[in-house]
């Protein structure tokens, strides 16, 4: 037992901190997210010499074959910094998805890409009925001689916006919410009938939803066999569940330290307000809450890239709440530790607030996670 | 014992839900609904129909054209209010400076103010925060030196919410350095057009402009824009914080924000069946229905109390730190009922004039924003930990 | 809109409270509690003395004609001194059924009883496997030629060790949990076939389990007509309900008093812990939840009395629900505020905790209420 | 990284394993899994089978007869310990007193002292607390006059776990008023049989007698019970604090108690279906559940850096305070879990050689009762908020 980072770990995620910390400044920040990319693509390309984009691929694909605990290096520095770079939806999602599902043609034809950073990809796998349930897909895909048709409307696709490449879900057959008959289709956003609207998002990001009108594709497009990739998607979704939870550790660890320095720092009635014993305890429920986060990010990150089990599912599902439920407990009370000073866009922690709550409507909230994690109970006693 | 209203109470009720069905107008009545950007012309245009009526200074003697409503009354036109989606009065002229000036101001500041709040020729803001001073407003710094015919004013202000509307700012200054903390204050009526003073609008968390910094630099202020005496502008700051302290909960607003959420429960689908059937959805939304049942009698309890010639005691603080928890939780939730449709920031839709097709639910756009945005309601006005101490005053006497 | 006692009705606050000062002492409750019938005989022939045990029946039947109101002052303080007499189950319980559900007969019969206190009722509507659904009901009566026979348990009723009538529910037909098919049924506890397992109550109160072996009793036992009961059972224990928040209130108002009181008065580390923001705030937080108790308290017992409706049932199931999480929390936080002392069996509190705890089991706990209002959600819509 | 256990750990496990199903009295861990009392005679029966195991002290040194166990090691004998249902160590003389006795004890005290701990024939309470001195100890009143070759002891020690078995007490008293609060207090060793002293249980909520009252009147204490230095008591109290920081926060038995929650959830019925399948309550187990598991990888992370020759810090307040409560939400739910049936207080079933038929659950008596006796998990041992004060120290630095 041993919960230290090997050598390698380490400067792996030093290599992340120092980049972060030198290109990543707050105000830096606020400028990305308001160009037209959302994001800085100088950043994207400098992860992408030092091999991070590479991070999680096979060493034959020009990898550094990480697990998920130097997935979890990298997301949680990238989350220090609030980045706004698409590494959880085209490296983590989407090079998951085809590197699980693909062909080794397919995968051939497109990893190399992901993993350098060239490729960026997004993924689409809500709808806007489907609440955070991915079975939930009435997007269908019909048989052509070609390929495929595909139509329908894949909800809030971040990256969606600037992706060179979209994976989205769609029902080859069954019901509306049935497990099986989903299919999972890669495809190039210029293709004919595909619409997206783009929007910022509330943490500062970039995203679309996708309407898919009688788009043709080849049927190179299918990605993993027809019918067959529900089990792929809730495979990866978790990877992705345990990468963002290293992230929200990374904004968490952030936004204590910043209301620690404020709570010395700011005076009321003659003191610092760090000497009310109330926002003493606040701030140490706090760091509770993060050593909980924490210790699910590991948690989360040791079994992310195991073979699935019921074991993965329960802890992954456990991670997404405990980081869902922490992280709106650090922001919320970090707003109300710092005042007013804390809703103001000119000040970091507002920021960090958003990202914390945004994290929780991205896959799963923790009432999601909970239900599953309860329906999972009886497999325990 | 009686909870139920009067014949007479259910008289003007009657009476008042009449004049906001025939007077107010639908788009305005919309927009607050939806928790959407209400502009100026829009609090003006709502005053001016107020006004009109005679409803508008609800807290002012009959004698300056104020309406002479008893605490019941005022109740009921809060509730109404808020079911029918009237705009939030904004309080800064009408309920904060005016009270002032009816109490302590000169014949001739009544007679040159009040009627132009009325008419709504004046939009006043406050100038009370200071960088650096949030609940501990006798540590202000803005100084403000007598130089005989006029104060020249230097120095900040922040948090002045609307403060980019207004022509007129009440601010409290420092006139005297030499005594202690807040025996060195003074009341100032200043113009907001007057050479010196710049206004810088803060953005806030949710990406909207509500507040802003108010710059003073040599800033002449004639002597007789003081109210009442020099140095004496902490006692008129005090009257005004315990002037009105009924309606702080926000009940009303959280009723007409839990039926905006019910309706949109009813709307989002969760595995094919609406929300507000779901058994973990239901049951959050049930507590806080619950809790605001309760905190709503608490309230007619007060307000009781108040009709009855009592003052409100801790009571009053306690349910302001209820109130707001409920709200931010109804906000919560209203956030939570999109899922992931809370992540776009789609700015075209928090305009009610917007006619392009919704992203997602007609009304989901401005419920993230609105969530971040009233995180502020368990911080202004006094934040809960201040009523807190407040409370431990009056209950535990150390 | 007026919140305020009519004098009469201050009067008779009045009159139970200076009972309860002058002959509850904490002292003598712990003596009342070990003795055989657990509470005071003395104390509850005083109660009828004055009139008390009639407060809420008919004039014509000796009683008062008392509303929601009289009957939650009267519990109230009858909270503050935890009293043990079976006020609750025998007056407002038992008395409310036959009431209710009686012919003229029967009503002449028992009521002056009740009135006065000399019979006493108890009531039971529970069973092993009903967890708080009246309506889960195995009792079974059979129909004979004299009347019926009964078959199966009643679960804590308390006030049965020594009751002088028991009202219990079983069914004449329907399954486990119809609601139709429910029936109340009077006897005598000595008839043959009646067996009571006795026990003490956490709370310090005395009850029992009723086993019904092929009891047989006559046709005049039935109490409504056949298969009509779930209704009244229902209502009547609505009304119950505003009682037991009354009686809480009072519970809660007492433990706030003696918590506010030791913080005044203890001293650590050289002052009053009372100077301690955290124990002054969670003071706050105590008083802010007995505040909801009370206005819930108030809001139950103004409809206690009114037609059943479903604003009747939401109000009810809601103020169980506010009782039952700020008994909750009051009884946790005052303890903890306490420290050791609050967990002696010797000093007071310890005593108002435990009954604020088993208010929340008896007439069905915070979340069976929230259910149930749950599931009168949409009615508002 | 590598969250699991090495091979040696593993087998360390087995071992663990084995030793307890075949020496743990089945009786005893009955007991204990369903939280039902434990005579003296229970605990005592069980000592003697790990003290011949030579696995009673888990804390000595070697050359005392302790085992050398790694806090890995000992991390997972208490988790097996809590899952087999091991009764819980009395502390009071193996883990307590007798570290005080090996580093600052005479070479007499130890061979005295030691021998009679492991083989049982001691039983010792401590004697810390103090009427109107919960947490805040330095303020002790017990006094200690020294009289040459005796000390003469009065005063009231509280609180004193299991005292009614006890034939031995070690007591912090007053030895020099002269002086500041901490620098008068010695540590002294006392025969219980010594005459003057007399102990009185301690009825507590749940109606058990676990904690007492000793009185002490006029006590001759040998001078040679004195523990290290006269005046110095405060510096080995210290040391016995903070001798042990980790297993405070209850994780094994939170397990364990979790278990048993949801077997019982398991049986009990609501609406004809086991109550683990009713969605409200199957969700409050959830998020328990879960909760724990986090606790449980940062008590495991806490451990590793002990492991690794690190202090525990602020974590382990922390986890304190978070295994506590975690603790008492289980016993809340178990105690839920019963519904109606909790109300019966049936002492009888209590016992574990009841006989007689259960009035509901066969493990449904002591539900209540141990939810109220928990209620101390969050007082003793340093409160919570003495905890979170002491994490504020850390993290703050104010």
């Amino acid at each position: 037992m041993d919960f230290a980072l090997t050598e390698e770990q380490q400067m792996l995620q030093d290599t992340v901190a120092r980049l972060v910390r030198g290109e990543y400044s707050f105000e830096k920040r606020l400028g990305y997210s308001e160009t037209e990319l959302g994001f800085s693509a100088e950043f994207w390309q400098h992860l992408s010499e030092l091999g991070l984009t590479a991070v999680p691929f096979d060493e034959e694909l020009g990898g550094f074959g990480g697990t998920g605990v130097e997935v979890q290096s990298v997301m949680t520095e990238l989350g220090r910094g609030l980045c706004l770079e698409p590494y959880l939806q085209s490296v983590i999602l989407g090079g998951g998805l085809i590197a699980h599902a693909g062909t080794a043609a397919q995968q051939e034809h497109w990893l190399p890409g992901v993993a350098s950073g060239e490729l960026k990809v997004a993924v689409g796998l809500q709808e806007p009925q489907s609440y955070y349930n991915l079975n939930d897909v009435q997007t269908r895909a019909e048989k052509t001689d070609a390929g495929y048709t595909l139509s329908g409307r894949k909800a809030v696709v971040i990256g969606g916006h600037c992706a060179d490449l979209l994976i989205v879900s769609a029902r080859t057959s069954g019901d509306e919410r049935d497990a099986g008959g989903l299919s999972l289709f890669a495809l190039d956003p210029a293709t004919a009938g595909v619409e997206r609207r783009n929007y910022p998002t509330m943490d500062g990001a970039k995203g679309c939803d996708v309407v898919l009108n009688n788009v043709q594709v080849g049927a190179e497009a299918l990605l993993g066999d027809e019918g067959q990739a529900s089990a792929i998607i809730e495979y990866q979704s978790g990877r992705a569940i345990a990468a963002l939870c290293a992230e929200a550790v990374g904004v968490m660890e952030e936004a204590i330290a910043m209301t620690l320095d404020y709570l010395k720092a700011r005076k009321q009635f003659g003191v610092p307000i760090g000497q009310f014993q109330v926002l003493q305890h606040r701030m140490v429920d706090m760091s509770s809450e993060l050593e909980q986060a924490r210790s699910m990010a590991i948690l989360s990150a040791s079994v992310a890239n195991n073979e699935q089990s019921t074991e993965r599912k329960r802890i992954l599902a456990a991670a997404k709440n405990v980081i869902g439920r922490a992280g709106q407990f650090i922001a919320e009370n970090g707003i109300q530790s710092h005042g007013g000073i804390g809703m103001t866009w000119e000040y970091s922690f507002a920021h960090y607030a958003k990202r914390l709550i945004m994290i929780n409507h991205q896959l799963g909230d923790d009432d999601h996670h909970l239900e599953q994690f309860a329906g999972l109970l009886h497999v325990e006693e | 014992m009686n909870i139920n209203y009067t014949p007479e109470e259910l008289a003007f009720r009657d009476e008042v839900r009449s004049f906001l069905e025939q007077q107010l107008p639908a788009d305005i009545a919309a927009k607050v609904k939806g928790f959407r950007h209400l502009s100026k012309e829009d609090h003006q245009r709502w005053q001016r129909i107020l006004s009109k009526q005679g409803w508008y200074a609800t807290h002012w003697p009959s004698e300056y054209g104020g309406v002479d409503w008893s605490p019941v009354q005022k109740h009921i036109w809060d509730e109404e209010s808020c079911r029918y989606g009237v705009p939030r009065s904004i309080p800064f002229g009408v309920n904060m400076v005016a009270p002032v000036i009816i109490k302590f101001g000169s014949e001739a500041q009544k007679q040159h103010y009040l009627p132009r709040i009325l008419s709504g020729e004046d939009w006043w803001c406050q100038g009370y925060s200071e960088p650096g001073a949030g609940s501990d407003l006798a540590s202000l710094k803005t100084r403000a030196v007598n130089h005989g015919d006029h104060y020249l004013v230097n120095g900040q202000k922040t948090w002045t919410t609307l403060g980019q509307h207004a022509n007129m700012i009440f601010c409290l200054v420092r006139t005297n350095t030499e005594v202690k903390a807040q025996a060195g204050i003074s009341f100032l009526l200043i113009d907001m057009d007057t050479p010196g003073i710049t206004v810088r609008p803060i953005r806030t968390i949710d990406g909207g402009y509500e507040v802003n910094e108010v710059f003073f630099e040599d800033v002449k202020v004639p002597v007789e824009n003081l109210v009442g005496e020099e140095d004496k502008g902490w006692t008129y700051a005090k009257y005004l914080l315990t002037y009105e302290r009924t309606g702080l909960a926000g009940i009303g607003l959280s009723k007409a924000a839990l039926s905006h959420l019910k309706a949109l429960a009813g709307r989002v689908l969760k595995n094919g069946r609406p929300l507000i059937e779901d058994t973990t959805f239901s049951q959050r939304i049930a507590k806080i229905e619950i809790d605001l049942m309760a905190a709503g009698i608490s309230n007619l309890r007060i307000i009781a109390a108040v009709e009855g010639g009592g003052m409100p005691g801790a009571e009053s603080s306690m349910l302001k730190v209820r109130g707001t928890e409920i709200r931010q939780s109804i906000n919560d939730l209203a956030r939570r009922a999109i899922g992931p449709y809370a992540l776009p920031f789609v700015e075209e839709e928090l305009e009610l004039d917007y006619d392009g097709e919704y992203l997602s639910d007609k009304d989901a756009a401005p419920l993230a924003p609105h969530y971040f945005n009233n995180r502020k309601l368990s911080i202004f006005g006094g934040s809960n930990e201040i009523q807190k101490n407040i409370v431990t005053k009056m209950i535990l006497g150390l």
